[in-house]
């Protein structure tokens, strides 16, 4: 900082929620014309602080300064109205309303006490146009467009709104590289025009590229504040995790001999305009990756091979034997033994309400129960086995799974397919909004499967894991398989290359948004 | 995608309904004995348009992700009252209609404030102020009986220029005055934006508390003039439990046809009014075929059956599972 | 195109009995048959109503009926009134001579009766008859009714008690006349009595629940009339073991089932009303209007009234039908009697 | 919304009453104090006899409302219930008609009538994802349709055999009523199933988020349907018992059980909305409801006074213990 007044300033903010103390006297300053990053594991309290800067959350004590002034916002619309704009990690769009509609939401253009919808169509094409998303139509429904173009959505939003202060919590945790880099022009050119920035992310090298100071929070509490560029990752990550830290990804073993049996196979797979005559093969032993840009069919493949798609065309074969997987429950059953993670572990992994203990025996119940009936010494036995194996951090088996951090809620997640001993597991971006720490856990874990014996395809939507994980990378584009890279052909440049089919005639501009 | 595709996907639901009233009407008035005539039309349209003004008053609360159990009896608690209130000089009628339409809106409020500032679930909570809402109008008219304006009444339950309902006209009035500007509105807007995702709404500043209480009262705003409505076709006011229940139960139906979610956030009151006109026909089928009178309330339901599954085909085309689940 | 008001009296006095002593007298202008007539009926959906529109089938295909009808169209449209009265506007508009009804609501016709009138339709009601000069009611006179009960139970409980009063539905003026009546009788007694009113609704099951509570927290009775529901409320006085009293009550066949064989254990009753079969008569008025004779504006529909110890079966009552079965489905002086079996059995012949 | 879990004064408490749900907790103090209140107008509503009475006219609401409970849990509601209790009660005692063999079968007869209209449900909420709501509103209006048609036809039998009075009235147990044992059972039956089955389970997580059960391999739609056939089965069977204790069957039987069901599922602390909620809960549901008709039915409180201090009362009790965690 360079001696500027801070445009915002938190002192000794607290928050608990029942016995959990989410922030313990936090203290953060921001100033006018930069970029502020805030790194934490998951829990160290990031999103609660932001939670308060905008209004959502009512700490139990400490104070607020904007401009030198004391605030206090008792709704999210009072802090907009200050200037206060924050991009929630759990998105804020309403699905049911227009792109433009959400644009506008929290304050929308007037004409004669009616919201002005021409008006509020400028505003929304304009605001589009600034966060680098004009390929978004303004009348089209947030329930329609994926995630990545709906946290553009949400980008145009904040934008829309005029911020003298902009919060992204996690905003680009669904993107995809392109998208991120037109996110970054937009971000740099608020800076210059003397936005006050704060930016929450788990990946590294995006605070790299973006942040003028850096805040690392552990335990609710601000540990350390830098300039960016002055400690190395090794450094920052020991201050977030509070231990030593070396090795993210584990040792690659031997390449399974491509003569070996695949477990999972498919041939010329075709599924509605998504999926484009896809081939291809994962062997007992194997971690393959599936790459390319977001919504370019590889959440559909993963779906298809689940039983999860309809009117699917060609074939899959398990074990070289053809078979017709009509359901998720087929593909679970013993002689498939198929398990995904999915993608949204909130709205499709877990139940949230309900304990760890029921969610993590949820997919398993038909082995742990005899006539019907829950043998619970079973179940007991295998849950402490999982509990141990994935090392889940949780106060207790009975309170609600929704009471877990992210990436302990991502554990329990994978810990209910283990409990099936899965041959075949299919993960769908299981990284994302995890911090490096638990990153890193999953990595080995998923390393330690594949040696066991299971046959592993793992679509992510970051590059360096894809490069650090697998032993081969399909790159899908546009519903087919663009290119396989193998061994070490799995390079940055080779996956950004085919990703953006850039040796094709092509362009990738807008693609994203092709659903 | 054009323009216009948008907004035919927004108005699919609406269309939907409309379809389905247009040909139920066209197989009714085609084998009316009396024809597609003025007489027909204005019977229809005033036993149509009470149904409309329920159903409307349900779609308020639906979008908000709510349900109101008790719409039935406010129209029943406000026919009670008009049956007291609507009569004498044009000046004493006046003041007698407003006064019904702000119990309406004071019944409404007082199922909003229960629902969101007593944060109860919409269903017991509604059952409950119907319950008490009906011993009021019983209290008004242990039986029936009471008067009204008999000019007034004849003039909106009759015609206009001699063709068109006169009630229609009234339907049209109510949705410009008060459905549109209400969905047009940042209140209005609340109500859908609560209703889609409530958390969502919270977060981006939306004044969700106000939305959907504006929703509830208005709701009993517009099923007080269904009941004032009702006054003026009976000339009586009548507390009959089961007629309010069919009502509340009805309106229900009639927002489903109408394309409204019962989910929230989705859905029109244009939708629900011709859901309430095409939901009210299958009734009046019955005049034209020759049906064995036992077997009349058979051939109800089954109607009835049939055109709650339609919206199911879309199901057929359905091609990735996971949409079953919204 | 409304009636000639006239002197009386009726085509067929006694069965076209008027109402009091200032009754009108209607003489439509006579129409050439063979007439279109309808039924509008209102709720359907129990015993009573199931019962009524059989009896109007049955009666309208009785031969020296069905050869004055053209046409005999019966459509039940619910609870809800407007729906009944868009019912009666179609019958109007569709050209129909007359139109019998069973009113959701007796106040609520007005504008129907004025276009009935203007058309020169005949309005007949019936059973739940309607607030006006200007239509034909059939009437059950329901005060009349309460003050049997009300008759009965002074002549039997000589000196005065404890009474229980199972009511109907609220808010309906049947079960209002019938409650005046009642309490006007026991009033007028001269003796002393605390009457326990609880709510039955006309239906078995409720009145019994309410008929057990009303015994656990504040009986025994001496005597108890029940408006409907009556077999439910013998029932619960049976499974609380509350001694049998004198009872007056409606004509449910189960009602007069358990009224002769208890008896003599002090179940004395007074069951009276009248049946479904009274569309019959409103058919009958209608028929009679249309053809252009005299009837009275308001008839007066005798009550079926079986006493102890008169309760007979085969003839009062019929021990192998339904305990729904309502009994007392005979006008001899309107030349209508029908058998239980041939109500009942209607439709199955026909099929 | 997110929940808040209890913390603090909760953790305290011995194990059993922690694990009771406060709301389930409130809903058996209000009816203590219901026939305190109630015994300050007639020393008879502490009686003995009163109460049997009353648990035994509850038990009928309960087993209908065990089948409700089912489906609220899955996030669904079964609006066919008063057709669903009337069909069983009718089609039981037109069993009964066809000699001892019809006698022998009338209640499993009946107890299918209902499993049908549930498995219709079934079919259009599960397969064809028709909200609940109103597909059960039109299998109600059909169920009307066929029974009405049933009733005008074949000169219908609609006296309850020896065996349907037995169950509804009789006494197994000295001074216990059958019906309150046979509501027992089936309650300890729900309990266990609800609590230690699979089947249970997944009706939980269905209702909390059924996208995330199918994905988890659960074949959600058979757990859904089966959850109406049991609803539609308890109804009847409802019926059935209720057609025992009056000794006859009747049309208008059901229509007094469908809102007091759905009232006492919602006021024993079951989310509307599915996935949360405790069987003892609806037993609770169930006794405030019957005794609160009960005691104003015989203060001959005039109908209108009843139905407003009804509303009034629950809401009241709802404002008490039913009220959703505040969001912030
Ligand atoms: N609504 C809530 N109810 C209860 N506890 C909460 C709630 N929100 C947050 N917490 C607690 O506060 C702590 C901090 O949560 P917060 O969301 O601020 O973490 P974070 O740093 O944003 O984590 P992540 O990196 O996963 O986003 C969590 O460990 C959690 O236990
Ligand atoms: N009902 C709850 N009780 C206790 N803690 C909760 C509750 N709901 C949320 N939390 C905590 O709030 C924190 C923030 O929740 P949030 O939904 O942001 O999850 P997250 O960890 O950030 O996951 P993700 O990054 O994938 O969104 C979580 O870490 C969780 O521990
Ligand atoms: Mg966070
Ligand atoms: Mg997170």
């Amino acid at each position: 900082m360079d001696g500027a007044v801070p445009l915002l300033r938190v002192e000794g903010i607290s928050k608990r929620y029942g016995g959990v103390r989410a922030l313990e006297k936090a203290d953060l300053s921001v100033s006018a014309g930069s970029i502020h990053a805030i790194l934490g594991e998951n829990g160290a309290g990031k999103s609660t602080l932001i939670k308060v800067m905008a209004g959502v959350v009512a700490p139990d004590e400490g104070r607020m300064m904007l401009d030198g002034r004391e605030v206090t916002f008792a709704s999210p619309g009072a802090a907009n109205r200050a200037g206060i704009v924050c991009i929630f990690q759990e998105l804020s769009l309403i699905p049911e309303l227009s792109v433009a509609d959400n644009i506008v939401i929290s304050d929308p253009p007037k004409r004669f006490g009616m919201i002005d919808r021409k008006a509020q169509r400028r505003i929304a094409e304009d605001a589009l146009a600034r966060a680098g998303a004009a390929d978004i139509h303004p009348l089209a429904l947030v329930k329609d467009l994926p995630l990545s173009r709906r946290q553009m959505v949400e980008i145009a939003k904040a934008l829309a709104r005029k911020p003298r202060i902009l919060i992204l919590d996690e905003a680009t945790s669904a993107l995809t590289a392109a998208d991120v880099s037109r996110i970054f022009e937009v971000l740099k050119r608020l800076r210059s025009e003397g936005l006050a920035l704060l930016y929450i992310s788990h990946r590294m090298n995006e605070i790299a590229e973006l942040a003028d100071q850096c805040t690392v929070f552990r335990n609710g509490r601000n540990v350390a504040s830098y300039k960016a560029g002055s400690k190395s990752d090794n450094e920052v990550v020991e201050l977030m995790i509070g231990r030593e830290y070396s090795h993210i990804f584990p040792p690659k073993p031997a390449a399974v001999p491509a003569t070996a049996a695949p477990r999972l196979e498919a041939r010329k797979l075709s599924w509605a305009d998504r999926l484009d005559n896809i081939s291809l093969t994962v062997r007992a032993g194997e971690v393959v990756g599936l790459g390319g840009l977001d919504g370019q069919g590889q959440r559909e493949l993963l779906l298809a091979f689940f039983g999860v798609l309809r009117g699917l065309s060609g074939q899959i074969l398990i074990d070289g034997k053809p078979v017709a997987i009509a359901s998720p429950s087929a593909a679970r059953d013993d002689g498939i033994g198929m398990a995904l993670i999915p993608e949204d572990r909130k709205t499709e992994g877990l139940m949230l309400p309900m304990t760890v203990r029921e969610n993590l025996s949820f997919a398993a119940l038909d082995r742990l129960s005899r006539g019907g009936i829950i043998d619970r010494t079973a179940e007991q036995r295998l849950i402490d086995d999982m509990v141990g194996l994935l090392a889940i951090k949780t106060a207790g088996l009975d309170i609600p799974v929704g009471a877990l951090s992210g990436g302990n809620q991502q554990k329990v997640v994978i810990a209910k397919w283990l409990m099936r001993q899965p041959r075949i597991i299919l993960l769908n971006d299981p990284t994302r909004g995890i911090d490096v720490g638990t990153k890193q856990e999953l990595y080995q874990l998923m390393r330690k499967l594949a040696d066991s014996g299971a046959a592993i395809l793992f679509y992510s939507t970051d590059y360096d894991e894809l490069i650090g994980c697998c032993d081969r990378v399909l790159v899908l584009y546009d519903g087919a398989v663009k290119r396989e890279l193998v061994g070490a052909e799995i390079t940055e440049r080779a996956l950004i290359s085919s990703a953006l089919n850039i040796d094709g005639k092509e362009s990738p501009v807008g693609l994203g948004a092709s659903a | 995608m054009k323009d216009w595709r948008y907004w035919l996907a927004e108005q699919r639901g609406t269309l939907l309904a409309l379809g389905i009233f247009i040909v139920m009407f066209a197989i009714y008035s085609a084998n009316h004995p009396a024809g597609f005539s003025a007489n027909v039309v204005q019977t229809a349209a005033n036993k149509g348009v009470l149904l409309a003004f329920v159903a409307m008053a349900q779609t308020l609360v639906v979008i908000t992700a709510g349900i109101d159990l008790s719409v039935g009896m406010i129209f029943l608690l406000t026919n009670c009252l008009a049956s007291w209130l609507v009569v004498g000089t044009p000046m004493q009628t006046a003041v007698g209609v407003v006064a019904v339409l702000v119990v309406g809106l004071l019944c409404g409020a007082i199922n909003g404030a229960i629902v969101i500032y007593g944060r109860l679930q919409p269903i017991v909570a509604t059952i409950a102020t119907g319950a008490v809402y009906y011993g009021i109008g019983l209290l008004l008219r242990p039986f029936p009986g009471g008067s009204v304006n008999e000019d007034l009444a004849d003039a909106l339950t009759g015609r206009v220029f001699g063709v068109v309902p006169a009630s229609l006209v009234v339907l049209l009035a109510v949705v410009l005055v008060v459905w549109v500007p209400f969905s047009r509105s940042v209140l209005g807007r609340a109500a859908y934006a609560a209703g889609s995702s409530e958390t969502a709404a919270y977060m981006s500043g939306v004044p969700i508390r106000r939305g959907k209480f504006a929703a509830y009262a208005l709701a009993g705003l517009l099923a007080a003039i269904g009941g004032l409505f009702l006054t003026f076709f009976t000339y009586t006011g009548e507390a009959a439990y089961a007629s309010g229940n069919a009502y509340t139960l009805f309106s229900i139906a009639a927002v489903v046809l109408g394309g409204v979610s019962l989910f929230g956030g989705k859905g029109s009151a244009i939708g629900a009014i011709f859901g309430a006109l095409a939901f009210r026909t299958i009734g009046d089928l019955l005049f034209v075929f020759d049906f064995d009178p036992l077997w009349q309330p058979l051939f109800q339901g089954v109607i009835l059956l049939v055109a709650v599954s339609l919206g199911a085909f879309a199901l057929f085309r359905v091609r990735n599972r996971l949409e079953w689940f919204l | 195109a409304g009636p000639e008001v006239v002197k009386g009296p009726a085509a067929e006095p006694d069965c076209f009995a008027p109402w009091a002593a200032d009754t009108q007298f209607f003489k439509f202008p006579k129409k050439d048959g063979p007439y279109r007539i309808a039924l509008a009926n209102g709720y359907i959906a129990n015993t009573w109503r199931i019962q009524m529109v059989q009896t109007a089938k049955a009666y309208a295909a009785q031969a020296d009926v069905a050869k004055k009808l053209k046409e005999f169209k019966v459509v039940s449209t619910g609870e809800d009134v407007p729906a009944q009265i868009s019912a009666i506007n179609n019958f109007i508009d569709s050209g129909f001579d007359a139109i019998v009804v069973n009113a959701q609501n007796p106040t609520a016709f007005g504008p129907v009766i004025k276009r009935a009138k203007e058309a020169g339709v005949v309005l007949v009601a019936f059973d739940n008859i309607l607030d006006t000069k200007d239509a034909i009611n059939v009437n059950v006179d329901q005060k009349g009714l309460g003050a049997l009960w009300g008759k009965w139970l002074v002549s039997h409980v000589p000196n005065g008690g404890k009474v229980l009063e199972v009511r109907g539905v609220a808010g309906t003026s049947v079960d209002t006349d019938r409650h005046a009546g009642i309490h006007e009788v026991l009033d007028g007694s001269g003796k002393k009595w605390a009457v326990t009113e609880v709510v039955g609704k006309w239906d078995d099951g409720v009145a019994q629940k309410a008929t057990a509570d009303a015994i656990a927290t504040n009986g025994p009775f001496d005597g108890i009339t029940g408006q409907g529901g009556d077999t439910g409320i013998v029932q619960a006085m049976m499974d609380a073991k509350h001694p049998f009293v004198p009872f007056g009550g409606e004509t449910e066949n189960g009602f007069r089932k358990f009224c002769s064989a208890h008896a003599a254990d002090g179940l004395k009753c007074s069951s009276a009303g009248t049946g479904p079969a009274q569309v019959a008569v409103a058919i009958k008025t209608a028929i009679a209007a249309l053809e252009g004779n005299v009837v009275p504006q308001s008839v007066k529909l005798p009550l079926a009234i079986v006493e102890d110890p008169n309760f007979k079966a085969g003839q009062d009552f019929f021990p192998d039908q339904s305990d729904n079965f309502f009994v007392g489905n005979s006008f001899p002086t309107c030349g209508i009697n029908f058998t239980a079996q041939e109500i009942m059995g209607q439709t199955k012949e026909n099929k | 919304m997110s929940e808040t879990t209890l913390g603090g004064i909760a953790g305290r408490m011995p194990k059993f009453i922690r694990r009771a749900d406060p709301a389930v907790l409130t809903a058996f103090a209000c009816i203590v104090m219901l026939l305190l209140l109630g015994s300050l107008y007639s020393r008879s509503f502490l009686s003995p006899e009163y109460l049997l009475q009353q648990l035994k006219v509850a038990s009928f609401l309960g087993v209908i409302a065990t089948g409700m409970m089912l489906v609220v849990l899955l996030g669904q509601i079964d609006l066919s219930v008063p057709w669903s209790v009337a069909a069983g009660a009718m089609m039981a005692c037109a069993a009964a008609a066809y000699g001892p063999v019809g006698v022998a079968l009338a209640i499993p007869f009946g107890i299918l009538c209902g499993v049908l209209i549930g498995v219709v449900n079934g079919i259009g909420v599960a397969y064809l994802r028709i909200p609940s709501m109103i597909i059960t509103l039109a299998t109600n209006a059909v169920a009307q349709g066929l029974m009405v048609v049933y009733t005008g036809g074949f000169s219908p039998q609609d006296s309850a055999t020896g065996a349907m009075r037995y169950l509804a009235t009789g006494f197994a147990i000295p001074a216990v009523p059958n019906a309150v044992i046979i509501w027992a059972l089936i309650g300890a039956a729900m309990v266990f199933v609800l609590t230690r089955t699979a089947f249970g389970r997944t009706v939980y997580g269905i209702g909390n988020r059924e996208r995330a059960a199918y994905l988890s391999g659960i074949d959600t739609r058979r757990v859904v349907m089966i959850a109406f056939a049991v609803s539609g089965g308890l109804s009847a069977f409802g019926g059935v018992l209720l057609a025992g204790y009056a000794s006859k069957a009747a049309q208008s039987m059901g229509d007094a059980y469908l809102l007091p069901s759905i009232a006492a599922v919602v006021l024993g602390g079951t989310s509307i909305l599915g996935g949360r909620g405790s069987y003892l809960g609806t037993v609770a549901g169930v006794i405030l409801i019957t005794l609160l008709q009960s005691i104003l039915s015989v203060m001959q409180m005039p109908e209108a006074g009843r139905q407003i201090i009804y509303g009034v009362v629950i809401v009241a009790m709802l404002l008490l213990y039913g009220r959703a965690p505040a969001s912030r």
